[in-house]
């Protein structure tokens, strides 16, 4: 196969010095004793394709690049793990789905052009959105979630309203698209990519209709999609910005005013708005000029920030859990009265592990998104 | 434009049986006479040797020889030789230029004899026509500043500076800091011995 | 060191820096500035008593900041001059004198506030290179916590530490709580063989200086635990496996396997760990009172100034480059250059004094001679023909010309040139011949080639040093190929002028091949690039010609690569049958036609 | 799919045609809740079970036994041995040679289990047993009521026939009674055992002599099988044998001591023979006042075909054996024996038998002193009044049949047994009985007769999947003491204690493959069963009732995929599974349960993991469904295999 | 198109009391209706929303779920399970574009066979009013190559 040893190639796979530091900085390897990111990499360079591609553990990975960070040979391993599911998936390789591969299943529906969704339920009255528009508003699954993890006490369709809400404040009328569709981050990252491919051409097209010149997400995953992914396989046109960064730039330019709010609150850095993309002040920037708010940060705050356990609707396990405590803990430690988070699965996530382990005292604190919290604060 | 009174000599080498195995040297010798400015053309069994080098000077005075061109192994293995060889005989050493009919012909297609020779032939015929424009060259010489500077007095700096100053040369060391040492002053213990660094 | 302060024949400048070089090989013009010590360096007899009078208290840079001097201070006790200086950096000031304690202390009165930098000039026939490196700073490598974490520290830390002249007076203990450390962790290429952080390469010195710290750590401490952590323990030279024995005899752990990030307990400060033990595939859990990054080095961060001032080339590790990596390691591509210590590589003291000795060696050769001669192989220009448009310049690596295009001047200094015809092939004009290897001699070599039979061969350029020699390499091998190449050579692939495979193709050459060394092989610093350049020009007109731009390849190919020859060889002839006799004929004509045009527009 | 079934195929779904289908299919069958067995390599049965002539599944009822459940154990034994009182007395257990424990320690004792068994069964009264239903309207005559008959009677009547069973004598039992000495073989056990068999619907009718076959077609029945036994004894054919008197055929000799005469024949007695007949007669006579008693054997010890134990008892009772040794000539003295000459004997090459050839030593005539001679050297049927039915007779007066079917010259009439054989085992004789009503009911039936090959034996290696390490001796039964032997007839060999069985029955390695019981299908009413390969990969199967499972066509159906002729099934429980590595610990499962079948247990770290207690599980797959990560799921119902099925469904 | 449509159908049958339903129906009636893929699951509380909507993006027009009577369950509460998730799944089907048709709930008891075999037509009757499922159409085209 070559598109594997072109990913050993791009990845830089082969310069591997066997250090092990990628294994004992991953937050599964912590945990699940099996799992080496260094084993993986070196059976892939001195094995045949097949050992590596029928390995269980590629789907382990929670694809959250702590070991690309330090990795001293600089091997973009998580590269390495997308394109080995994408052949492995070839193979017909498949990770084990959560929730019976309900997501998956979910998302390969929507790769069908000609169904009629009705996903605008959300948008009250007191929301303005249009149908075409500069700028435009991702919403990504939100409304789906909404009804998949209600029970977990996670409405994750309030970032929709809260994020529409925000950009309302600031004069601005998003575009909102009601045939969207999932961003296929899931898909890419459980190795279809031919599913992959349909949603993003389906996107752009639909983008391109509504005339927007940048696109908006509060979801991080998206915001990666579009930004790496996308332009990887179709001409993106359009500009994406992530709605810290938009926030940001509006506190730059004085147009956003807050209430004060008298709270300790700590924040966690998604995998994929973070190391993938390198964006860590932006949310601390909105959250900074909120007065009287305190940010209190954790032990591994900003590039060091460990995974909620899971990712992409895969592998969620005995580790997952185990990250997700950890990580609880750590936020509790901080003695913050409050978790923002600026992912909707770190959400789902935490959420499910509070839930599950009730009686503990030691994990328990509330958990908000930052664009509701933001939304909420304004004046 | 190669002066007027061109004199080439061509000296094809068979190198015992290394060119002549796979070369037909006594063709290249024939083909080479013909050629325009040749005025002489010899074969050696090794041009190198002694006898090979008596014949050049030998033809040089001969023929009065004013460019030389030897057909045999590479320039840079033996370029010096036959600079040396042509000098003696009193012609300057860059009019001596040199076909390398051996590594890169009789060596390298040993089971096609006519094409390697077509190629050697091609091989003298184009070192023939550069032969023609060989000019002399003079060697310039220049008087050495008995000193030395050496910059930076660490441990590599005292050792060159010490040598030099014992041999007998004036040394200036220079010196970024405020004292000698370097790195290796930090030091506390140096290995393998493990002794002073100081 | 004290014998470099007597020796008659060394004169030391110490607190001093070359400011320029000039000249060439047997005549060097240098300028140093020597800087005011402020306290007269030949009558201080070091008593010390200035010190103790200053008030100024800042960190010791000889003790890695873990004590402190004063603004007057002599650098370490056996420091060579044996003299004391103001850093006036530090000094409360002389303009209006604030302080002065330390020249009414001075019974000798070598203290001089007034002092100014001097400047000395002298001419050297040689000059050795002896800068020395740098360590590697771990602050940007977040995961250790160097400088967040106390008890982290860099070996160069620890030879402080250790050192019985250090400020802890020899007893090795914890920056935190000053206790002796119980258990102390080594961390093995921090900043070295890394993409990311520090360097790509290997610092070469480290696995042996952890070594020896252990052993120095067991010598005090019989009882203390230290575990080094590595990837690959390099132990290469005399005695020194023997070294690696020891330590392990010692009861000291090696662990293969890097940590990923040290994590400090706020409690104990304590320092924790996960690793994986590669070869066992466990991931453990360590704790230390203390953790020791061994450091890489790094080329001096002063070496562009002295790289600009003698026109020196660096490797792609940051190093300077030498002649020749095997058969002239000690020589500078300049001539009368030569390298000493780490300036060149990193290493250890033993092989840092052995390159000293073989400089001064090489030295001494220029130096006994007492002339150089100077090779014939040079350019000569033709100032009437010249436009001074500054190209040839700019291409010349020993920057043996320079033109001042305004002015309409072009100096060239032959001495300094090299001979690889770079500039004589970038010269549109003509005005710059290469001695030896001329234009006329080129192009005769081209037609006798071409002038029978010239759909059936192909035209190959190499270069003297790389794949002229490869292709003997390739004949002594005895390794076969296609009898349709004719070789043609240059000094360097540099010489070969567009016009040189423009000609070939005029003439009937289905194929070129131009043929230099490896990018980092040049044996004229960086002049291939030039050859490269011109190629890609080429191809770029070929393709607006409407000639195949396979028909000429560009190959790399080192003295040692007969096999890749051979192999680069049989390929070509592969291509150059699949070009068409048509293809060649309307090659010609189009040239011919472009050459035409060419000459018509000069007219 | 299912809707799509032909009607045609197989849908008895009666034990055996599973078994049989399995075993044609290469198919076996595992139950680890029930056996504990080994998983499956290769169809074989366990070693000892291909030793046994009549195929007891042994290493089954051993298996009941170790878990105390006589009563099954007794059932299995059963199922293919009407008598094991007393094979578990007088079998000559091949089984016990075959044992894979005696390949490094004693074998189990496997004939005393058996008889443990049956005993348990006298002690605690016998189940009521019920008449067999009559099924068939055919009637089957067996001439003779010894082993081989009541086994055949026993097969034929739970087949559904109508079985009658001719007996000259007024016992039944045939040579159990007549040639097998009580203190071996005790008169009640056989009673009992025939006492069963009747039970089940058998008529018996004692003194009753058969002359014609014929006349047994023309009273209706519909086959005949001759297990008329071989009670003749053989000449000695050597000089002065017809001479004098004091020459007796051991077979009368024990007939006579066992209906119960205790008249001595003599004082010094030589007993010609190395079979148990000659073994039994000697120590009878030893019981009944002889003062001396020999044997004479013309091989070695080893070459002796008598119980190993038997040799041992006898010599430990007072016989005294002279291997090697041949008689010559009878020598007498007015009409009354004296003694016999004998010739030394030397072992030459192996004969067709595999015992080597014994050969005399010229010259080395002795003679032994004696008053009588008893000759056990062999015996045969007697089988004048069956020669001129129109049956064919071998040149050794024995029956001639089809070996395989047991069928003789005259359709519908078959024979077996010594009648068949020579004199040979008990078990032997039961073996025969099967193969007889197999083919009988074949016969009747109109199949052909033609029976499948017995197995081989496959695994002979001890591997290390069926070596146990632990060493334990063989348990030896108790016996009374030799000095209350002598006149007494009783039993000398006493039963196994309950704990002495379960102990001994624990050492079996069980080796081969699973009990074969398929007790899993007819025991487990709770659970169903599917039938799932090695890894539950190639899906298969059966969601169904056992009864319903209709094995043949999901199998069949399973097999006929992709080549996969020879596919290894195994028969699991349909329950619920947690991988450990999946579980999170969410308790959600739990909270879903029903039955409270699953439980989150708490791990060293302090979070929790799930637990399923297969024993109460009932395999309604909730838990899988609310299980977010996949760690629960099914088994045979994953949600991979439900996945499949729908791809299957849209191609 | 519409007029040769025959619909495909997955119905997710609980063990206890549709799956012999379901036997009997396609036993005694030869009418019963082609191209509808019978799932047995052990129970209805094991029906899942992954189960149906993996259905759906393999090209179901329509999903049935066929569970006890939520009296007579065989393990208890599963047939009430059954209804919350698939109250769940009709809001997500629905949001995804489906019709609300598509997707049916019934319940039977293990006699029902006639009933049973008159929703399922009456189903299949809905469906084919409705056409074909709105993802089938390409489906077909890449449904081989994407798993």
């Amino acid at each position: 196969m070559i598109s594997l040893k072109s990913a050993i190639k791009n990845s830089k796979a082969y310069l591997c010095l066997e250090c092990g530091k990628c294994t004992s900085v991953c937050p599964v390897s912590k945990f699940n004793k099996g799992f080496s990111p260094r084993v993986l990499v070196n059976r892939t360079l001195r094995y045949s394709e097949n050992d590596i591609l029928t390995n269980k553990n590629i789907w382990a990975c929670l694809t959250c690049a702590m070991c690309d960070l330090r990795c001293p040979a600089d091997i973009a391993y998580i590269d390495l793990t997308q394109a080995t599911r994408l052949e492995a998936q070839k193979l017909g390789e498949e990770a084990i789905c959560s929730h019976g591969g309900a997501a998956q299943a979910m998302m390969r529906i929507m790769t069908a052009t000609n169904l009629q969704q009705k996903r605008m339920d959300w948008v009250d009255n007191d929301l303005k959105v249009a149908e075409k528009g500069e700028v435009l508003y991702f919403v990504g699954c939100l409304p789906h979630f909404d009804i998949l993890f209600s029970d977990k006490g996670v409405h994750t369709i309030r970032n929709a309203k809260s994020s529409v809400k925000i950009l309302n404040y600031l004069g601005i009328t998003p575009a909102v698209m009601p045939q969207e569709r999932c961003c296929g981050h899931d898909l890419l990252w459980s190795g279809d990519m031919e599913n992959f491919k349909k949603l993003a051409e389906y996107n752009i097209n639909e983008i391109k209709k509504t005339g927007a010149k940048k696109v908006v997400f509060s979801c991080p995953e998206g915001y990666r999609t579009f930004k790496i992914d996308y332009p990887k396989y179709f001409d993106v046109d359009f500009e994406v910005q992530h709605i810290t960064e938009l926030l940001r730039d509006a506190i730059n330019e004085g147009k956003l005013k807050f209430r004060e709010i008298d709270k300790v609150i700590t924040f966690q850095d998604p995998c994929r708005l973070g190391r993938h993309l390198g964006i860590y002040d932006a949310p601390r920037k909105v959250l900074s000029s909120i007065q009287k708010l305190k940010l209190t940060e954790m032990q591994r705050s900003k590039k060091r920030a460990v995974c909620c356990g899971v990712s992409a609707w895969m592998n969620c396990s005995f580790y997952s859990k185990r990250i997700q405590m950890l990580r609880l803990k750590e936020a509790k430690e901080t003695g913050a009265e409050l978790f923002v988070l600026s992912c909707p699965k770190c959400e789902i996530h935490f959420n499910c592990a509070m839930k599950e382990e009730e009686a503990r005292d030691d994990i328990k604190i509330p958990t908000e998104q930052l664009v509701t919290f933001v939304a909420d604060a304004l004046t | 434009m190669p002066q007027d009174d061109l004199r080439i000599g061509v000296f094809v080498c068979d190198c015992g049986t290394n060119i002549a195995g796979s070369v037909d040297t006594d063709a290249l010798v024939e083909e080479a006479r013909k050629m325009d400015n040749v005025v002489c053309s010899i074969k050696n069994r090794y041009t190198c040797a002694e006898p090979g080098q008596q014949e050049i000077k030998k033809a040089i005075k001969e023929h009065k020889l004013n460019r030389v061109v030897v057909a045999s192994c590479s320039p840079r293995m033996h370029e010096p030789t036959f600079r040396g060889c042509v000098s003696e005989a009193g012609l300057n050493p860059y009019l001596v230029d040199m076909a390398n009919i051996r590594e890169q012909c009789s060596w390298v297609h040993m089971g096609d004899r006519e094409a390697a020779t077509k190629k050697a032939g091609d091989t003298i015929k184009a070192y023939v026509a550069r032969a023609r424009y060989l000019e002399p060259q003079e060697e310039k010489e220049i008087a050495v500043k008995q000193s030395a500077l050496i910059i930076g007095g660490g441990v590599a700096g005292i050792q060159a500076a010490l040598d030099l100053a014992d041999a007998g040369y004036k040394v200036t060391l220079v010196e970024k800091e405020p004292s000698l040492g370097g790195l290796m002053a930090q030091l506390d213990k140096t290995y393998p011995t493990m002794d002073c660094s100081i | 060191m004290m014998d470099v302060g007597r020796h008659p024949n060394i004169n030391l400048l110490t607190y001093s820096e070359v400011e320029s070089i000039s000249g060439y090989i047997g005549n060097f013009h240098v300028k140093v500035r020597k800087k005011a010590r402020y306290v007269y360096e030949n009558e201080c007899t070091a008593c010390g008593d200035c010190t103790k009078v200053c008030p100024v208290i800042v960190p010791d840079e000889f003790q890695q900041g873990f004590s402190s001097r004063k603004a007057i201070y002599i650098a370490f006790p056996q420091a060579v001059p044996s003299s004391y200086l103001i850093n006036m950096d530090n000094c409360l000031g002389t303009n209006p004198i604030a302080c002065g304690k330390c020249a009414e202390k001075c019974e000798k009165k070598c203290i001089d506030y007034d002092m100014k930098d001097e400047s000395v000039k002298f001419d050297v026939g040689v000059v050795i290179v002896a800068t020395g490196m740098d360590v590697f700073d771990p602050t940007p490598l977040d995961e250790y916590g160097y400088t967040k974490y106390e008890n982290v520290i860099t070996s160069m830390e620890f030879e402080r530490l250790i050192s019985a002249g250090g400020p802890s007076d020899g007893h090795f203990i914890r920056l935190t709580d000053s206790k002796r450390p119980e258990t102390v962790g080594f961390i093995q290429c921090v900043g070295s063989r890394s993409e990311k952080y520090g360097n790509p390469y290997c610092s070469n010195i480290c696995c042996m200086n952890t070594i020896k710290d252990t052993l120095l750590l067991k010598d005090h401490y019989p009882d203390i635990e230290a575990k080094v952590f590595y990837i690959d323990i390099r132990a290469f030279g005399k005695g020194f496996e023997d070294l690696f024995r020891r330590s392990k005899e010692a009861g000291i752990t090696y662990i293969r396997g890097i940590p990923g990030e040290i994590f400090e307990d706020p409690k104990t400060r304590n320092l924790k760990v996960m690793v994986e033990d590669t070869t066992a595939n466990k991931i453990e859990e360590h704790e230390f009172d203390m953790f020791v990054l061994s450091v890489g080095v790094t080329p001096r961060f002063d070496m562009p100034e002295v790289q600009q001032l003698l026109t020196l080339s660096k490797t792609s590790d940051g190093f300077f480059m030498e002649a020749h990596p095997k058969l002239k390691p000690v020589d500078a591509p300049t001539s009368g250059v030569f390298f000493a210590g780490c300036a060149e590589a990193p290493k250890d003291v033993k092989d840092s004094v052995t390159q000293a000795s073989a400089a001064a060696a090489r030295a001494e050769t220029v130096l006994s001679a007492g002339k150089v001669k100077l090779e014939a192989i040079t350019s000569t220009i033709n100032t009437d023909l010249c436009r001074f448009c500054a190209v040839c310049a700019k291409g010349c690596p020993f920057n043996a010309i320079s033109v001042n295009p305004k002015k309409k001047t072009i100096s060239y200094v032959e001495a300094l040139c090299k001979g690889c015809g770079t500039c004589s092939a970038d010269c549109q004009f003509n005005a710059i011949t290469m001695k030896h290897f001329t234009d006329e001699q080129i192009i005769a070599q081209i037609d006798a080639y071409l002038e029978e039979d010239p759909y059936s061969k192909v035209i190959l350029f190499t270069c003297n040093w790389c794949s002229y020699a490869g292709a003997d390499t390739c004949g002594l091998a005895r390794l076969q190929y296609p009898p349709n190449q004719r070789l043609i050579r240059t000094m360097c692939s540099g010489r070969v002028d567009e016009k040189f495979v423009l000609h070939a193709f005029k003439n009937g050459a289905p194929m070129v091949v131009v043929s230099g060394c490896h990018y980092a092989d040049c044996h004229y610093i960086d002049a291939n690039r030039q050859t490269q350049k011109r190629v890609e020009k080429l191809w770029d007109k070929f393709e607006r010609l409407g000639i195949r731009p396979e028909r000429l390849l560009l190959e790399w190919i080192s003295a040692a690569e007969g096999q890749r020859f051979a192999k680069i060889m049989r390929d070509n002839e592969e291509l150059r049958k699949k070009v068409t006799k048509k293809e060649i004929e309307h090659t010609i004509k189009v040239l011919t036609e472009e050459e035409e045009k060419k000459k018509a527009k000069k007219k | 799919m299912a809707s799509k079934k032909s009607k045609s195929s197989k849908t008895t779904g009666s034990d055996s045609s599973i078994q049989d289908f399995l075993n044609e299919k290469g198919v076996t069958i595992q139950f680890p809740e029930i056996c504990d067995s080994f998983p499956i390599q290769e169809i074989t049965m366990s070693s000892c079970r291909v030793a046994c002539p009549a195929g007891v599944n042994i290493k089954a009822y051993l298996g009941a036994i170790t878990r105390g459940d006589f009563q099954r154990a007794l059932e299995i034994v059963k199922e293919t041995n009407p008598l094991p009182g007393i094979c578990g007395r007088v079998c000559t257990h091949p089984c016990e040679s075959e044992c894979r424990r005696g390949e490094f320690e004693d074998p189990l004792a496997i004939c005393a289990l058996k008889r443990f068994i049956a005993d348990y069964e006298l002690k605690n009264g016998s189940k009521n047993i019920e008449p067999c239903k009559r099924t068939k309207k055919e009637n089957v005559a067996i001439v003779g009521s010894g082993p081989a008959g009541l086994t055949s009677a026993n097969d034929l009547v739970r087949m559904g026939y109508g079985v009658t069973i001719f007996e000259e004598l007024p016992v039944a039992g045939g040579m159990l009674i007549t040639g097998i000495p009580p203190y071996r073989l005790p008169r009640d056990i056989i009673q009992a055992e025939i006492d069963n068999i009747v039970k089940l619907g058998v008529e018996l009718k004692t003194n009753t002599k058969v002359d014609n076959i014929d006349d047994l077609f023309k009273q209706g029945y519909k086959a005949v099988f001759l297990a008329i036994g071989a009670h003749e004894g053989l000449k000695l054919k050597v000089p002065g044998e017809d001479e004098y008197e004091g020459i007796v055929d051991c077979i009368k000799f024990l007939r006579k001591v066992n209906r119960g005469e205790r008249d001595k024949p003599g004082e010094r007695i030589i007993v010609i023979g190395g079979g148990n007949s000659a073994i039994d007669s000697a120590r009878s006579a030893l019981r009944l006042g002889c003062s001396e008693v020999y044997i004479v054997y013309r091989r070695s010890r080893k070459e002796m075909p008598a119980n190993e134990d038997e040799i041992k008892e006898a010599e430990a009772e007072g016989v005294k054996i002279n291997y090697l040794a041949a008689p010559v000539r009878i020598i007498g003295k007015d009409d009354k024996v004296t003694g016999m000459e004998c010739t030394k004997m030397k072992l030459g090459e192996p004969d067709q038998s595999g015992r080597r050839r014994p050969i005399p030593i010229p010259s080395s005539e002795f003679v032994v002193e004696a008053d009588t001679i008893l000759s056990a050297i062999s015996q045969k049927p007697y089988i004048s009044c069956f020669k001129d039915c129109g049956i064919k007779i071998t040149k050794w007066d024995t029956f001639e049949v089809n070996e395989k079917t047991l069928m003789t010259s005259k359709p519908g009439v078959f024979a077996g047994g010594d009648a068949v054989t020579g004199p040979s085992t008990v078990i032997d004789a039961i073996a025969a009985g099967h193969r007889a009503a197999h083919a009988i009911d074949r016969y009747i039936c109109g199949k052909p007769l033609e029976k499948e090959k017995s197995p081989e034996i496959v695994q002979r290696e001890l591997t290390p999947d069926t070596f146990s390490p632990e060493r334990a001796t063989r348990l030896k039964a108790k016996k009374i003491p030799i000095e209350k032997r002598e006149d007494s007839f009783a039993e000398v060999e006493l039963t196994l204690n309950e704990d002495e069985a379960v102990r001994e029955a624990k050492r079996c390695l069980r080796c081969g493959p699973c009990v074969e019981c398929i007790h899993c299908i007819k025991e487990c009413e709770k659970r169903m069963f599917g039938i799932s390969t090695d890894k539950g990969k190639e899906l298969l199967m059966v969601h169904g009732l056992p009864k319903n499972i209709k094995l043949t066509e999901e199998v069949s159906a399973m097999l006929n995929v992709k080549g996969k002729v020879a596919a290894e099934v195994r028969i699991e429980p349909i329950v619920s599974e947690v991988s450990e590595e999946m579980c999170r610990g969410c308790g959600q499962c739990e909270s879903v349960c029903n039955y409270s079948a699953i439980k989150v247990e708490e791990k060293e770290d302090g979070l929790r993991i799930a637990h399923v207690d297969a024993a109460i599980c009932k395999g309604c797959g909730t838990c899988a469904s609310v299980c977010p990560t996949g760690a629960s799921h099914l088994s045979l119902f994953k949600s991979k295999d439900i996945e499949k099925e729908l791809e299957g469904f849209f191609g | 198109m519409a007029k040769n449509f025959i619909p495909k159908i997955v119905a997710f049958c609980c063990n206890w009391s549709t799956a012999p339903v379901v036997n009997k129906a396609v036993e005694s009636d030869a009418q019963f209706p082609p191209n509808i893929k019978i799932v047995k699951l052990m129970c209805g509380g094991m029906v899942t929303l992954a189960f149906i909507l993996k259905a759906f993006e393999l090209g179901a027009d329509g999903v049935f779920v066929a569970t006890c009577r939520v009296e007579d369950c065989h393990y208890v509460t599963g047939a009430r399970r059954a209804v919350d998730v698939c109250d769940n799944t009709k809001k997500l089907i629905d949001m995804l574009g489906f019709e609300p048709g598509r997707f049916k709930l019934g319940r039977f008891s293990s006699l029902e066979h006639k009933v049973f075999e008159k929703a399922i037509n009456e189903f299949i009757g809905v469906i084919k009013k409705m056409g074909p499922s709105p993802i089938k159409v390409q489906r077909r085209t890449t449904a081989s190559t994407s798993r």
